[in-house]
């Protein structure tokens, strides 16, 4: 993808990057299972692994219902798999995310403003769903300093996002939690990464390394 | 990690067709997508109450679906919320026709799934959330309290206005009056092992114990050497004293619950401590009960739950019911 | 060891007393000696059932004492054969004047204790000795075979039937009939920590369960690398049919009993592995039972009991019953 | 005592045997019931030694009672007193074996021959009431050999009644228990020490040191 405005992406174009996007989603959840229960284990209930895998299996399995749609409709049935599979709070949080970006435009978006205007779309209903916003060392606080970053027009928008997703979640280790199960633990949820912004900092990853080759 | 399973991924099912089968005189079970209802639903003209939320805390949800309480439950995975597919089948399954009442603990996964399956319902739906744990700060910026042990006595009480033919409007504010009017907290002496994660949600040494523990295992006000079940009781009685405002002279319902691995042995002797410090406090203990109830899988420990009662609730309380786990009246 | 108790001393005395006021509706609780009677008791004309055994079996005796089922109990101390003077002292303040029917597992205990008793009692006594345990070799010159979850089923049973005005004889028949048509093996995961000694009483490793646990921990038939629930299932209904000898087509009481630290989510599972056995063996699974009822302090595991029924035996089953721990019908 | 004939003890005689008997009995007891409640641990359910102490509390408890009787009585009352407080086995078993012992006689015993009388009263009744014998692996394995070796008419019966004891409980170390908890232990009972012997040598040696002394 370049930050300039290119033609539309044909129908079989978005078949293979939807494709792609699913695949990639799926590998990257899968492999990092443990790792987010096990962030969840420290300040949570030890399950975010393993309800992103249940979710992104669902979403892998259905792959060939989901590619044959447009972008945008594609976007909004993976996030409606995620909401009927994944349970927890992740569940309804990133489906919701996909659900409003999926509703933005049908088409794939060809250039980084349309980038930013369904991330936007995302957090604005993650924030929604999750009565939340940044600063509660949630999802939120990769999300939505990424879209910011992207929303400053960097140079190399891929690079820009991946680092700044990963300054993000360093960023919220030392946060304390006033969202989800961690702000049970109050002070104590403090030295440990939120298990929701390791998952996305990892989907943000798989994207921009679809993005990349495409 | 050491279960009576086959595997965690069959577990569900299993234990679901399980109860199912034992309890074919009460309850309808679905296994795809799961839900549980009572066996005469959908009842016409009757308000239906729908409660769920992560597995692991049997006999709540499913062990409350029946004549007098709930008209259906919806487990999820093991302390996961369970999805909104499942409560709008369960929703369809026992609609009557006079709108649905969800009880929902207050945790993030629940609130959530519960908010979306409500925003597809097509008739009226309400909501009471039960938030009555103690332990958690309660503060506007933030997540609020957990639903916890609470929550078995509004879908009681809840459950028996429903049966007289209450109506949608004035059973939700009977159950958050009921849930404003209870206070639980809880202890842990040991953890629970998830059986997906395998391993322990926390450690506890062999003089620790947790005071204020969620019913997932997360953790509670601090982590404290272990106490004496009277000073247990002092602890936990004094907090929801103050937090409900519990005046002498008050008629309360004690409930003594274990979280899955503490014998009833020792629940009952929790129990005589419990009642002697809310006797002290100038409380009259007109309603009790101690049991396994809102569990956290086979963790050791017990909460105390205090809550208000009136001429209204007492009533309510001793209604008749027919579920898996309560029968009386 | 951690347990939610003041001290092992005063533990049994407090759950008693916490015990006697949940349950004020349905026991009388006397503290010395130790016994629990039913409200209404003593029933002139009917035969009164009295059991007893050593603490730490919770539900089992106290929670069985009501309408429909027993009498009296008579806790001894933690996994200790209550003595005579208890048992005097309960015969006495339930005796209705029709003879008095002793129920008493088999254990050297409580044999020689309720023996002592009966020898000293005036009116008529007889005893029912259960020894459903599968897992102890039957041989005469031996202790023989203990009494385990089946006891929970002669008591209702029986118990039903002394309801209806059956005499001291015809009820000790129906006893012995129905712990011989019933057989029981358990397994158990960890051990159980007895208060007064503090320590656990064996140990077991991460991967290592009993076949055949005893309910005081006594070691069973094998110490086994953890099995499936299925397998588990397959060797212990195995084994019971092949020993009451139940053959295709006949209808049977399930029962899946928790030593305690189970958790019901489990338990229900293994009842659908049994249910699934028991199906494979030809047989008929008429009536089930889940839960904690004969148990082991706070060990996890679980045990399995089948019981041959019949007409009457089914009818028995369901009559009413009102105590702490069984409320139906 | 001698192994002759002496005059029958007077009542004030009796009271302070009596005492000397309860107060050692009650104090090795208590000082043992760790061990004895450890060898239960092995091969039964861990209560022996706090069964014991219990009962033996009660006897001591009720020492002033008890003293007042004559000697056989006071067996007997003791006896009652165990049956009435231990609970388990061993209650009916030293109870039974007390109350048959004391019903011999109301004197006490002043030969040798009279003790063994005792003796085998009291074994008698652990048989009846235990419907047992030796070879069981139980507290007879212990008592039979004694009564057994005092019928021999020892020159220096006091010893002889501690050795024989002594080596009749470690006896049992090999045995298989048929009877009792430990039975349902099997082939695997083998290898320890029976709690129920070894509580009988405990008595058996502390009514020798009273005897000793007397
Ligand atoms: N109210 C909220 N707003 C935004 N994100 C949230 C909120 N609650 C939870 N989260 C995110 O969800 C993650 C936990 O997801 P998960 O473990 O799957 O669900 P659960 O907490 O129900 O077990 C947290 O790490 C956090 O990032
Ligand atoms: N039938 C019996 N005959 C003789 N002695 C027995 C018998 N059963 C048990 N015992 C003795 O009792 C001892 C156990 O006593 P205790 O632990 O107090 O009772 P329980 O076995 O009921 O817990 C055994 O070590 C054994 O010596
Ligand atoms: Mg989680
Ligand atoms: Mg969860
Ligand atoms: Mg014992
Ligand atoms: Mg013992």
């Amino acid at each position: 993808m370049s930050t300039e405005t290119e033609a539309p992406a044909e129908a079989a174009g978005d078949t293979a990057l939807i494709a792609a996007l699913i695949a990639a989603a799926h590998d990257t959840i899968t492999t990092h299972r443990d790792e987010l229960s096990e962030l969840d284990r420290a300040i949570g209930d030890g399950d975010h692994g393993h309800n992103m895998a249940r979710g992104f299996d669902a979403v892998a399995a259905a792959a060939d219902e989901i590619t044959a749609l447009p972008f945008g409709k594609a976007l909004a049935k993976a996030g409606t798999t995620l909401v009927m599979k994944v349970g927890g709070a992740s569940g309804p949080l990133y489906g919701s995310a996909l659900m409003a970006a999926g509703k933005v435009r049908d088409e794939a978006p060809t250039t980084l403003a349309e980038v930013v205007e369904l991330l936007d779309a995302a957090v604005d209903a993650v924030k929604k769903r999750g009565k939340s916003d940044v600063g509660a060392k949630t999802m939120l606080d990769v999300l939505v300093p990424v879209a910011d970053a992207l929303r400053a027009g960097p140079a190399e928008p891929l690079g820009t996002a991946r680092e700044s997703a990963a300054a993000a979640l360093e960023a919220t280790r030392d946060m304390v939690a006033t969202k989800g199960r961690a702000a049970f633990l109050g002070e104590r949820s403090a030295g440990h990464l939120d298990p929701g912004a390791r998952s996305s900092t990892l989907l943000i990853d798989a994207v921009s390394a679809v993005l990349e080759k495409s | 990690m050491k279960k009576l399973i086959n595997s965690p991924d069959t577990l569900l099912a299993e234990s679901l067709a399980g109860f199912g089968a034992v309890h074919a005189d009460i309850v309808n079970v679905n296994l795809d997508p799961m839900f549980v209802t009572r066996k005469d639903a959908p009842r016409a003209g009757k308000v239906a109450l729908i409660s769920g939320g992560g597995t692991g805390h049997e006999p709540m949800h499913a062990g409350f679906v029946g004549m007098g309480m709930l008209d259906a439950a919806c487990p999820g995975q093991v302390f996961t919320s369970p999805t909104p597919d499942q409560m709008i089948a369960a929703m369809e399954a026992v609609d009557g026709g006079a709108g649905i009442l969800l009880i929902v603990k207050n945790y993030a996964g629940d609130v959530m799934n519960f908010e979306m399956a409500a925003e597809m319902a097509s008739g009226p739906v309400e909501t009471v959330l039960t938030n009555d744990d103690e332990a958690v700060e309660e503060s506007t910026h933030s997540q609020g309290r957990r639903g916890v042990a609470a929550t078995v006595i509004v879908e009681k009480i809840v459950g028996a206005a429903a049966e007289r033919g209450g109506d949608l409007a004035s059973l939700k504010a009977l159950g958050d009056a009921v849930n404003a009017a209870s206070g639980t907290m809880g202890v842990a002496l040991t953890s629970c092992t998830v059986p997906a994660a395998g391993l322990p949600t926390f450690t506890l040494a062999e003089d620790e114990m947790e005071m204020g523990i969620g019913i997932h295992g997360e953790p509670g006000r601090r982590r404290v050497a272990m106490m004496t079940a009277s000073a247990i009781a002092e602890e936990i009685v004094g907090a929801i004293v103050d937090d409900v405002k519990l005046a002498s002279g008050e008629e309360v319902l004690l409930l003594v619950n274990g979280m899955g691995g503490t014998p009833l042995l020792e629940l009952y002797g929790l129990y005589d401590a419990a009642a002697r410090v809310a006797k002290g406090h100038g409380l009259t203990i007109t309603r009790s009960l101690v049991g396994n109830y809102c569990t956290s899988l086979e963790m050791a420990g017990a909460s105390i739950t205090l809550t208000r009662l009136d001429a209204e609730r007492t009533a309510l309380w001793d209604a008749p019911v027919r579920t898996a786990a309560f029968h009386w009246g």
